[in-house]
């Protein structure tokens, strides 16, 4: 199955639909609570799945997976992070907001994976849902403590500039009325993230539930999946060719991060998966997809609210208008192909 | 002949993700309620087209007496200089139930 | 079948699950819209598998079942409205709003005792359906009824103390120009109610379509409806945690009425569907879920716009906060129980 | 240079349900139109959070001119008297097509 | 099967207590964004449908279909453009835009007639999918068409009245401005119509896709697709009992068009589909089911924006009023038999 | 004490389908960004009852400064004269950051 296949996943090409309909200017809208339900039925039913056949699966291997999956969610940021600073395209701020979006995952990506392997026929281990879910978050945390740090580097110097004109009186007033907003309460929002607690609640569920009542499930989250995962591509090629449109405002260079980004982590993850985790060709190749994936749901929101100062058309355009149909054009077949040759060689 | 009294009307319009952290600055300097919109828009940062659920923003009204908006003003200011994008306009209104605005949520 | 089995279903582990993403502050929120798709979705679904079967039903013992819940109906509310009236806990007009809730019926309770049932194997009659149809509407009768009753006597202390300011003029006006609100206007609103009109509709469709036409609904309406309710219970959890927090608004008296009063429901209910109605134990189960049960549908607005005096906070606590969850979690198991042991002695 | 004529905005927040009986209300009293938004909102009634769909508010609003607004408000006292909540306001607005609002609707 | 059997399909059935919900009165409400979701949805079943049949199609054909479509398209408005001019009841403006309603046409009737020859156990071509897909937009062209011929007369008329006030100064400004509205603009506009974007580009998915990866999709264009049918139906009941109630305003004479054109598109497109095409008797059916539709999505939004001076009510009222109405529940069958008879005598 | 600046916010009622042509005049006539609510209505041209998708009003906010006004209410009222039914009130309102609204989008 070669990457031509790929493009003939019906997945795929309703995320090309959607990417089209917006280039010919069509008034295609889909209402936008039509995108939320989606995701939290997606997320449901592979979490549901997912959780069925772990209880069947071995705890040390899981364990593992856990452990590889916060090295990865809380190493690729930095990464990105010095890239981008090294770039000296954007400032610390945005380079904060960007990387953090690089560590955690996509999950419409992940899916249109499992859709290709599949559709190829390659079975893969379930080990890599945990990671997914594991990996929303640890990213946040780490954008977080780069803006942080770039915050106080910035008002170092800004103190000298204007010093005693009360601002940062201010701030400390404003630290102490925004509790909304503290570290604590932006670590706790990465942990229940909507998208977080939907997965592994489900994951969950499928694990404890009794089979008789697990098997009522099944034509609701296997049947009509696929279709539901179609019209979710439709949904996001449509934002994501919106999006593409900023390309110019972020210029070349962030454009080809936006590339190369992913490229990296995927390299990263097949390594993890294949040959760290163990993990089958199908299995390595999901953990490279998780590592080349840019989150688009949870982390931008949690970037909105703890580094305001960062432009969020940078971070928006990168993750939903290029990294996003660069994975699920070219990338998913690209990583599967490299796990398959390490495959070969090893 | 229904008597009208004088308030003000302030409205906020800013990303959904910030209404946690306006409602709790509404709580912390008292007023007696408060309106949440739904909204889409454009502005200094960008398109906020309500495409996807997660890039929507909320149109926030409250109407309260003039002693009360200096200090909810200030917190708003405090939160604009921190880089938040908040689009902020105050009104007047006239109402007839005034005792209705002096009230304190909670 | 204990009750433990009945928390492992997934339809309850989902209510549970919504549950705890509100408790820890998860950000996760579902479309308002979803739940209202969702549940006309279960009604048509229930109406058109009922009106299949009823339409092979015995007449009689329709005519029999639609008289006990009219009966259960107007019953339920009057004894609430003295057992509140008697804790002085609440004013004449609360006790009239809440206590139409307990009259009424929740669809949700309904449809998670059927799941409960078909888990355990346990087979029930359809008339319990058509039941649940006619109870949705009495209740607010009876509601509006006590309320016009509170109403006059609390207008007649207050004509003493401020005759003649005008007011009883003014609100003749009014109730001339409201003929939106007047009690006739109320009782078409309860018979028209959108819950009863999806619910009798398709239960009429499905008595009356073709077999051919009935049979290509049924995927729709079989394979993918346990699903649909685990996604309704998912948003219906997080529902009741927000209300539950209310508790303390509450207090204490008017929570155990919350907790006492479905048992009573649940038990007169129990005494109906099994020794007057006769029906088998599964058939006898959900008429006591129906005595039990409270609505937080069809009532709330019904009380909002009719009884504009009452405190919202209290029906809606007591009926989505604290009854709700005590009959998902509790309940159902419980009468089931206590119907079994019945024909065990009978 | 696009002239422009005073004209009141009154605008009610209550809760969905109402809606059926402040048109009523409307059409009795004479105006030319209304609009009608989806909220949230809280007050002294507790939280409406349209988290369900039966929790929802609207925010109406009303242009219309000032002979018109007595009768409407007092329409809209006799509800609140009756125990209807219903957040209520009226601001100054000027319009450019001042015939619009002399109209009656149906 | 007889015209009563059409009754007695589920989809027509919740049409029938859509219409009736709201003659009574109920509360029910639709959320307006599911109407939207469910016609993405049905455009998307029946074009992957289609597409993956039309793969194996005959190309002669197809083409042949196309050009019929467009002479279809193009002529039914210029007829109901000069019955509607003729009876002397509506202005030429509201005359162009009614017709342009009555050359397009209406995807829900289509899917109607679907279901009631599959109820029959009648087959039928997929070539007159191409040509619902095809049909959308060439009679708002025809509508923009004669508008913009009875505004130049009207302004010439009126320029006799009110020479040199200014306004057509004023007007070629806004020309100017307006390009969004440029007759250039609309006509991409009925090109890349929403509907037409989802329909044509699903069909051309379900073309080219694997079929492996066709596969999975059936369950959820095949097994629920009856049952969402019945759902937008239901929704669109409510939404034609509304409009119904403004035949007063529309008049006796107009009225009597919302019949009168469907039943004439109706023999036209028979005649086409049968003699001309060289359909089956399902074909045929379907063709002439084309021609007596008229639009509701996608032309009155565009009406509205291209002849803001028609009275959005006329074209409204027909043609959810009276003219779908009509179809669902009369011209259907009416049309079969037609079909059948020129079998029959041919 | 947060000083306070007026401002003009211009309001306009429309069918949903006019927003690309308002947002266009937005951009042409230059003002600071603009924000659109979903709404229902009903006035001269009929009930716009939201109940399908394809029958919403908006209901479109722009603050802006007293010298903008002009031009846009001039744009306004050519596409009401073309037929377009358009509902527009201007209000006088105060802001705490008067640049914001002298900026221009895109
Ligand atoms: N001049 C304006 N008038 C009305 N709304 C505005 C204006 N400027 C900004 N907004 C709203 O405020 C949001 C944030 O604006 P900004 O801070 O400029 O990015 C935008 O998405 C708009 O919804
Ligand atoms: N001070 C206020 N400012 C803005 N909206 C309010 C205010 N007070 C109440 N509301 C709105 O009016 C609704 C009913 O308020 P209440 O009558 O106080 O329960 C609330 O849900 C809010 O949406
Ligand atoms: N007097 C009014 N007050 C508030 N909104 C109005 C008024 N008149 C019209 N509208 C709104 O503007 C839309 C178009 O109005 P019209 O041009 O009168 O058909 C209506 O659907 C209403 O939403
Ligand atoms: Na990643
Ligand atoms: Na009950
Ligand atoms: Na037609």
């Amino acid at each position: 199955m070669g990457s031509l296949t790929n493009l003939l996943l019906p997945a795929v090409l309703f995320f090309a639909l959607g990417f089209v309909a917006r280039v010919i200017k069509s008034d295609l809208r889909f209402p936008p609570d039509l995108a939320k339900v989606l995701s939290i039925y997606l997320l449901m039913a592979i979490g549901l799945h997912g959780g069925y056949e772990l209880a069947k699966a071995d705890i040390m291997t899981a364990v593992n997976s856990i452990v590889w999956a916060l090295v990865l969610g809380f190493t690729l940021p930095i990464i990105g992070y010095i890239a981008l600073v090294l770039t000296r395209k954007v400032n610390p701020m945005d380079a904060a907001a960007i990387s953090a979006h690089y560590g955690s995952v996509s999950a419409g990506t992940f899916l249109t994976a499992i859709a290709y392997l599949d559709s190829a026929g390659v079975s893969y281990e379930t080990y890599p849902l945990i990671m997914l879910a594991v990996m929303e978050s640890p990213a946040i945390i780490v954008g977080l403590l780069l803006a942080a740090k770039a915050r106080m580097s910035l008002a170092a110097r800004d103190d000298v500039v204007a010093a005693g004109d009360g601002t940062t009186a201010m701030s400390a007033d404003d630290g102490n009325e925004n509790d909304a907003h503290s570290m604590a309460a932006l670590l706790r929002d990465a942990f229940t993230n909507g998208s977080v607690v939907v997965l592994i609640g489900s994951m969950i569920i499928g694990a404890i539930s009794t089979p008789s009542g697990m098997e009522k499930l099944f034509p609701f989250i296997d049947d009509i999946f696929m279709g539901v995962l179609c019209l979710f591509l439709f949904d996001m090629g449509m934002v994501a060719a919106r999006r593409i449109g900023d390309f110019r405002k972020v210029g070349l260079v962030l454009a080809a991060f936006g590339v190369l980004m992913p490229l990296l982590g995927g390299v990263v993850g097949a390594y993890v998966g294949f040959a760290i985790l163990d993990f089958s060709v199908g299995g390595a190749t999901l953990v490279a997809v998780l590592g080349a994936s840019a989150s688009y749901i949870a982390v931008p929101p949690a970037m909105r609210l703890a580094v305001p100062e960062a432009n969020p058309s940078f971070y928006l355009t990168l993750s939903l208008g290029i990294t996003f149909p660069f994975n699920v054009l070219v990338g998913i077949p690209l990583y599967h192909s490299l796990v398959q040759s390490m495959a070969m060689s090893g | 002949m229904v008597a009208l009294y004088p308030e003000k009307l302030l409205t906020i319009i800013s990303i959904d993700s910030m209404e946690e952290s306006l409602v709790a600055s509404f709580k912390k300097y008292g007023i007696s309620g408060y309106t949440v919109i739904r909204a889409r828009g454009e502005g200094a940062s960008g398109i906020q087209a309500d495409m996807t659920g997660f890039d929507a923003n909320i149109m926030v009204k409250v109407v309260l007496p003039l002693e009360r908006l200096q200090p909810l003003l200030e917190s708003l200011e405090r939160k604009i200089r921190k880089g938040h994008h908040l689009t902020v306009f105050v009104a007047d209104v006239q109402v007839i139930t005034p005792d209705k605005f002096t009230r304190s949520l909670r």
